[in-house]
């Protein structure tokens, strides 16, 4: 792990609008904290819970999950299912330790670049102000 | 109650297998200690004797019609192992066709007292709404009134605590941890051919014995149990560390009621909450 | 042992002037696996693409990390450049620096060290990448359309003149669909009639197109190339071999029934075409109004009074068609492609209880009033009032109802009403030069070739007062109706004494258009028009391969526009129908049959029926993907417990192993 | 109700006696501030229906509102108190703990409960009325929850039961111009005019309204209708509970029929009702 300073955040984004949002946000320079690590899933529904508690328990700070606003999913339902595992999930990992503000879970489409730069920033900010787990 | 459910469930038995309905009755027996019930297989008429029905019929016999598969069976069940029948039915890991269902009006079940018979009840009854089996044939006993909607205080109190304390806490349990799976062979959900903490590839959990690798255990079982656990608690009373998992199991289940108003294996062509959605839910994910 | 190769584009300046390439190369030669790191100014140039191919052949590499732009820009340029070079391009792994890093961190350090992050978590799951082979399924060349409206009329003559198999479906006892209904057509003002009727004449005399009317589309099965499709053929009760089309029986026929066709103002016998023109111009019977059919069913009970036989139908045929034998009946037909044409229905007015809700007979629709203006309408084309049948001589028209109108749900415009109600305005003065039209509007949309013009001349030359408001009531006093609205541009209430009143009405989708919607699994929006699978690039194909949707099922659209895009359905369909194979993307799940406990949670959760069940030579029900249909989400992954079913591109390994080496380094 | 409106009053009070409504007056009822509060001050505008509804859910009874005005103000009211930001920042400004736990209804939806028996004495047959609800008692529709917004039917059916005619017209839920009765009259005049001269057209012997501005504004402005506007005869304006009473058998004094500035009279004693 190469985050020197400050927390590290594992981003997974589908591919049709979170990836291609964060894209945008490359596209037109929508600047945000290095923080985050962005892994490309073709769906939120393909984010195995098992990943994210995996990223917890090897001491990753914080997790982002992005996909297709509800209804706009590329494969039509993917988000609906990856909505009720995450809902279930993140109360799990909170009852567990893992504060809930860690684990978020956004809706950004592919014309959201500027969105996505602010979600990243302010998620950033609030994890360095957490402060790391590890030193918890 | 006890010789009385006892004797009924003792002609049924008998008549299912000179009938031949069904080639092995599974149900209770008294075990070596002389006084707590063990499961029992019973393949002959003339060994009907060897069941019994008391407060010490604890095992979730429903577990065991997984390895009948194809073959006609009877099993006894409590209220909440009723429920894993239907979980079992809607997963399509057991035929309706070839079970036979007696069900029991459940008393409650006990502590095992080790040397002596113990009067304590078991904490899944304290919560336990489903006293009367959800599915049978046969029925044993008059159906109860089931008391007022669970309050799960136990996890109020858990959620009292701060996030470091529940942290540490359940840090505390992965130590005790040996990865028995014992939790897993008891559970009537467990019954994948290979299940994930064994696979190498993936390595989802290491395979050495470590808290952080323990945690990750425990927790995905939790949670491919999210919106299938029936509550029988067995996980919780065959652990032999004792690690409270019905706080898992029903952290999760209380989510599952607030957000989808479903209780598992109430019937057997529910759909789990996890493989179906609505489109309008509001859950509190990206909102 | 692998050898993995890693390329760093520079970029010019936009990844090169903030990432320290060179640092990331050399931390790249470092990484388990890789046996060659290099930098490129630009990857995509074709002198870089060539040091790739050169690389991989000098170097021996059997798998390549490029870290460049997004995947989304050049992962198929670079697929191209390793398979160039001899390798499955499959094993390739694009690392995204620059939309994700460079060009949006400006501190080198960070952007740097953030760059070998990514560059480490692409050599890990480019190790696990896998040599992967397109599938070739062969295909039906048939297509089906649903729907025989104009747009499914324009497709199917353009699929059959291509020279395929076309089945139109349409649940009518007739093709024409809306168009027909009208009397002239906008901006033109050519009879309706006149210009669609010659096409479907041409439908029912291709060689290549079966019509099935009276039919309707049950359940699709099936695939892109391979659908199966069952269709219901109801009853007619009419033998069309026998039948000539004669008319004598619906001219017999003693029963009436208000005409769908004319929008309950005119009625129609029981047996009956539902206009003149009709194809196929043989009649059908409709069996819960015939009166032989009724007593046929009171027979049954013998509950209540006995309804009189009749069978005169039966009795004046010179050919002796009429066969009551039949019975609704389900056939099943093999596609390749299909195309949904279902067309539209008008806004049902009676919400707005301000202009009456219903109750006022002379506030009608403008769908009735093309009736009533039709030659073959059921006034023979003279504009008469439904209440006592006078000649209207102060019309207000009401634009946007059941359009742009939140209050009841329908907050889109219908795009058509503006322009028909311009020629309603034209054609009522034409009828009687006394007419004077009142149009209340929110804007008037003209936005078309030659429309503004015409929507002018319904201004300039017939003297149509255009009056910018909506209208907030109208209300019967005596004979005549009172209109109470709004001149907006002069901020005055407005009192017109109307004789009769027309609601443009909105489109909205037809009934069950989410049903066939839902057969065809395809989505629809909240107000059940079909969503094409992007809004501008791929206007007529959806998400489902194979199926195409086109004209007023997927929004409202006039009848330029519905030929244009059953035109561009047909061109689609062709294409497809052209290939001798279809080539399935290798992206797709696969099920581990030792895995899988056969729970089906995955195919309760695929949005694409791609799951199918299978039987194990041990007897164990699994499951198992079809690759035609398999899209390559993953849902099915997440939903499976014991990790049977993997995703290819996107395994439970390689997303593992990314998060493993981020997080231990 | 005990000035202008005495005759809506009366004719209340008398019909619930003989139906067996029991009225019970708010102690400390306050006006609603129509139409001063809600055009200058919202939180007034809520604050003073605010408290009567909390002393109407204090005694636990229905509250049934006999004026379509404060009807609406009150509805607006719960309305606005279903936003819990709302209901914490009027219960300050009340300084009480303020709940949408009352019923609101007017008083015409009270009277009209067929569940209630009519006893009949003398029906009025013969008699075409011109069921006239006005803007604020079905009005806006998600607020108030009453009737049909356009053809509302209540007082219909209600003057229906007693024995008249309930004649189907156009203009039940127009506007009377109440909300600008002082400033405009020339508007008042001209849309109460549209009223009258439908109800008229569409052979109505008189108005029956549910309302004491619809009332005023339709039964006084008569005279200055005929002035201004050259309407030739005149209209009867009644309040539906004056009808009722006069089928339940009250005299037209006791209703104080003779009260209204448009003379009632002599057209019910052609129709021989009195």
């Amino acid at each position: 792990m190469s985050v020197d300073n400050g927390p590290l955040i594992i981003g997974f984004l589908c591919n049709w609008c979170s990836y291609a949002g964060a894209d945008m946000a490359g596209t037109s320079r929508a600047a945000y904290p290095a923080n985050i690590r962005i892994i490309r899933v073709p769906c939120s529904g393909r984010v195995d819970p098992l990943l994210i508690v995996k990223c917890f328990e090897e001491g990753a700070d914080a997790v982002l999950v992005a996909g297709c606003h509800p209804g706009d999913c590329h494969y039509n339902e993917g988000n609906y299912y990856s909505r009720r595992r995450f809902a279930l999930l993140r109360a799990l990992l909170d009852f567990m330790g893992i504060e809930k503000e860690r684990f978020q879970v956004e809706w950004v489409s592919a014309s959201e670049g500027k969105r996505f730069a602010k979600i990243v920033t302010k998620f950033t900010e609030e994890m360095i102000e957490r402060g790391s787990r590890k030193a918890s | 109650m006890g010789s009385d459910f006892t004797q009924q469930i003792r002609d049924k038995a008998k008549e299912l297998l000179e009938k031949g309905t069904v080639e092995c009755v599974i149900g209770y027996e008294t075990g070596s200690d002389g006084f707590s019930a063990r499961p029992a297989f019973i393949y002959e008429p003339a060994e009907v004797e060897r069941l019994v029905f008391d407060n010490t019929c604890s095992h979730n016999l429903v577990k065991y019609l997984l390895n009948k598969k194809g073959k006609p069976t009877a099993v006894i069940v409590k209220g909440c192992d009723s429920r894993s029948l239907n979980l079992l039915l809607s997963e399509k890991q057991i035929d309706r066709d070839n079970i036979f269902i007696i069900g029991v009006v459940c008393p409650g079940v006990v502590e095992w007292g080790w040397n002596n018979r113990s009067d304590q009840l078991q904490i899944r009854c304290n919560w336990c709404r489903q006293h009367n089996p959800v599915i049978y044939d046969f029925l044993v006993g008059e159906p109860v009134t089931e008391g007022p909607p669970d309050d799960f205080a136990d996890i109020a109190a858990m959620e009292t605590k701060s996030t470091e304390e529940r942290e540490a806490f359940w840090r505390e349990q992965a130590e005790h941890c040996v990865r028995c799976y014992a939790c897993r062979q008891a559970c009537p959900g467990c019954y994948c051919i290979d299940c994930f903490v064994e696979q190498l590839d993936p390595e989802w959990v290491g395979i050495r014995i470590a808290p952080e690798e323990n945690l990750m255990w425990n927790t995905i079982r939790a949670f491919h149990l999210a919106g299938r656990c029936i509550s029988c608690n067995e996980c919780e009373r065959v652990c032999p560390v004792n690690i409270p998992l019905s706080l898992l199991n029903r952290r999760i289940e209380r989510e599952v009621l607030g957000l989808f108003d479903y209780r598992a294996g109430m019937s057997e062509d529910a759909v789990a909450p996890l493989i179906t959605f609505m489109k309008d839910e509001k859950l509190g994910i990206g909102e | 042992m692998s050898r993995i190769g890693v390329f760093v584009c520079h970029c010019g300046t936009n990844i090169g002037g903030v990432v320290n390439v060179p640092e990331v190369v050399e931390a790249a030669r470092h990484m388990p696996l890789v046996a060659y790191a290099d930098a490129n100014k630009y990857t995509c140039s074709e002198v870089g693409q060539a040091s790739i191919r050169d690389a991989i052949r000098e170097q021996r590499l059997d798998r390549v990390v490029i870290a460049s732009c997004s995947p989304r820009m050049h992962e198929n340029t670079f697929r191209r450049t390793v398979a160039a070079a001899g390798l499955n391009p499959y094993l390739l792994e694009i690392s995204n620096i620059r939309e994700h890093c460079s060009w949006v961190h400006s501190d080198s350090k960070d952007a740097t060290a953030k760059a070998i992050d990514l560059v480490r978590m692409a050599v890990a799951k480019v190790a696990r990448h896998e040599s992967l082979l397109p599938k070739q399924v062969g295909l039906t060349k048939r297509a089906l359309i649903i729907g025989g409206g104009i747009t499914g009329i324009q497709a199917a003559l353009d699929i059959a003149s291509a020279g395929h198999e076309v089945v139109l479906v349409e649940k009518e006892p007739s093709i024409g669909g809306r168009m027909s209904q009208l009397d002239k057509t906008f901006p033109t003002l050519d009879c309706s009639a006149c210009i669609l009727t010659p096409k479907m004449v041409d439908v029912a005399q291709h060689p290549n197109i079966t019509l099935l009317t009276y039919s309707e589309v049950k359940e699709v099965r099936g695939f892109v190339g391979n659908f199966e499709v069952d269709i219901l053929k109801k009853a007619k009760m009419v033998d069309y071999v026998k039948c000539t089309g004669c008319g004598t029986c619906w001219q017999a026929c003693p029963e009436r029934i208000p005409s769908e066709f004319d929008m309950g103002l005119g009625s129609r016998p029981a047996i009956y075409i539902p206009f003149a023109q009709a194809v196929p111009n043989k009649p059908v019977i409709d069996i819960a109004n015939c009166r032989y059919e009724k007593y046929l069913k009171w027979k049954e009970t013998e509950e209540g009074p006995e309804p009189p036989q009749c069978r005169i139908c039966e009795g004046v045929c010179p050919t002796e068609a009429i066969d009551r034998s039949q019975k609704d009946e389900i056939i099943t037909e093999k596609f390749g492609a299909v195309v949904v044409t279902t067309g539209f229905k008008t806004f049902d007015h009676s919400v707005y209880g301000e202009y009456g809700g219903g109750r006022y007979p002379d506030v009608i629709s403008s769908l009735e009033l093309e009736r009533l203006m039709s030659a073959a309408g059921p006034t023979g084309g003279e504009v008469l009032r439904p209440s006592d049948g006078s000649h209207p001589k102060n019309v207000v028209f009401i634009q946007c109802v059941g359009s742009r109108d939140d209050k009841v749900g329908r907050p889109y415009c219908s795009k058509v009403c503006c322009m028909y109600t311009a020629k309603h305005a034209i054609m009522l003065r034409e009828h009687d030069h006394e007419v004077q039209c009142y149009v209340f509007y929110i804007d008037v949309r003209a936005g078309g070739k030659d429309f503004e013009e015409f929507a002018r001349r319904a201004q300039d030359e017939t003297g149509a007062l255009y009056l910018r408001g909506r209208v907030s009531q109208i209300y019967q006093e005596g004979k005549n109706l009172k209109v109470l609205g709004e001149d907006s541009l002069i901020g005055r209430p407005v009192e017109i004494e109307a004789d009769l009143v027309v609601l443009a009405t909105g489109m909205e989708p037809s009934d069950n258009a989410d049903l066939i919607a839902q057969k065809l699994n395809i989505s629809y929006n909240t107000y059940n028009f079909l969503i094409e699978a992007h809004p501008k690039l791929r206007p007529v194909e959806t998400q489902t391969d194979g199926i195409f949707v086109a004209g007023t099922c997927v929004g409202p659209r006039d009848i330029p526009d519905c030929v244009a895009h059953g035109g561009a359905a047909a061109a689609k369909v062709v294409a497809l129908l052209s290939q001798d194979s279809l080539t399935t993307d290798p992206l797709t799940s696969i099920v581990d049959p030792m895995k899988c406990v056969g729970c089906f949670a995955c195919k309760e959760v695929c949005p694409f029926n791609a799951i199918d069940e299978q039987v194990t030579r041990d007897k164990r029900t699994i499951a198992s993907i079809n690759e035609s249909l398999c899209k390559g989400c993953g849902l099915c992954v997440v939903a499976c417990r014991p990790g049977a079913v993997n995703l290819r591109g996107f395994t439970s390994q390689q997303l593992l192993s990314e998060v493993l080496t981020l997080v231990r380094g | 109700m005990h000035a202008t409106a005495a005759e809506y009053d009366v004719s209340t009070r008398l019909v619930c006696q003989k139906l067996g409504v029991e009225l019970r007056e708010l102690e400390d009822w306050v006006c609603c501030g129509a139409s001063a509060a809600h055009s200058t001050d919202h939180l007034l505008s809520l604050a003073l229906p605010a408290h009567t509804l909390k002393q109407a859910e204090e005694k636990g009874l229905p509250l049934a509102v006999p004026c379509a005005m404060c009807f609406s103000r009150l509805k607006f009211t719960l309305h606005e108190l279903e936003n819990k930001d709302t209901l914490a920042l009027v219960s300050g400004a009340v300084g009480k703990e303020l709940s949408t736990a009352v019923t609101v209804k007017p008083m015409l939806q009270v009277l009209a409960d067929e569940d209630i028996p009519l006893p009949i004495a003398k029906p009025l047959s013969g008699l075409k009325v011109a069921c006239y609800y006005g803007c604020l008692l079905v009005r806006p529709p998600e607020v108030v929850g009453f009737d049909d917004a356009e053809n509302p039917q209540t007082m219909d059916h209600l003057i229906e039961r007693l024995g008249a005619e309930a004649i189907d017209w156009g203009l039940k839920t127009s506007c009377c111009g109440a909300g600008v009765a002082f400033a405009r009259l020339d508007v008042v005049l001209k849309l109460s005019h549209r009223i009258l001269s439908l109800a008229q057209k569409s052979g109505a012997d008189c108005v029956a309204v549910a309302c004491p501005m619809c009332h005023a504004n339709l039964d006084m402005y008569q005279k200055d209708m005929t002035v201004k506007l050259g309407w030739k005869t005149e209209l009867p304006v009644l309040y539906f509970t004056q009808l009722m009473g006069l089928s339940l058998g009250f005299s037209p004094k006791e209703l104080l029929l003779d009260k209204h500035i448009t003379n009632p009279l002599p057209m019910l004693r052609e129709k021989k009702l009195t």
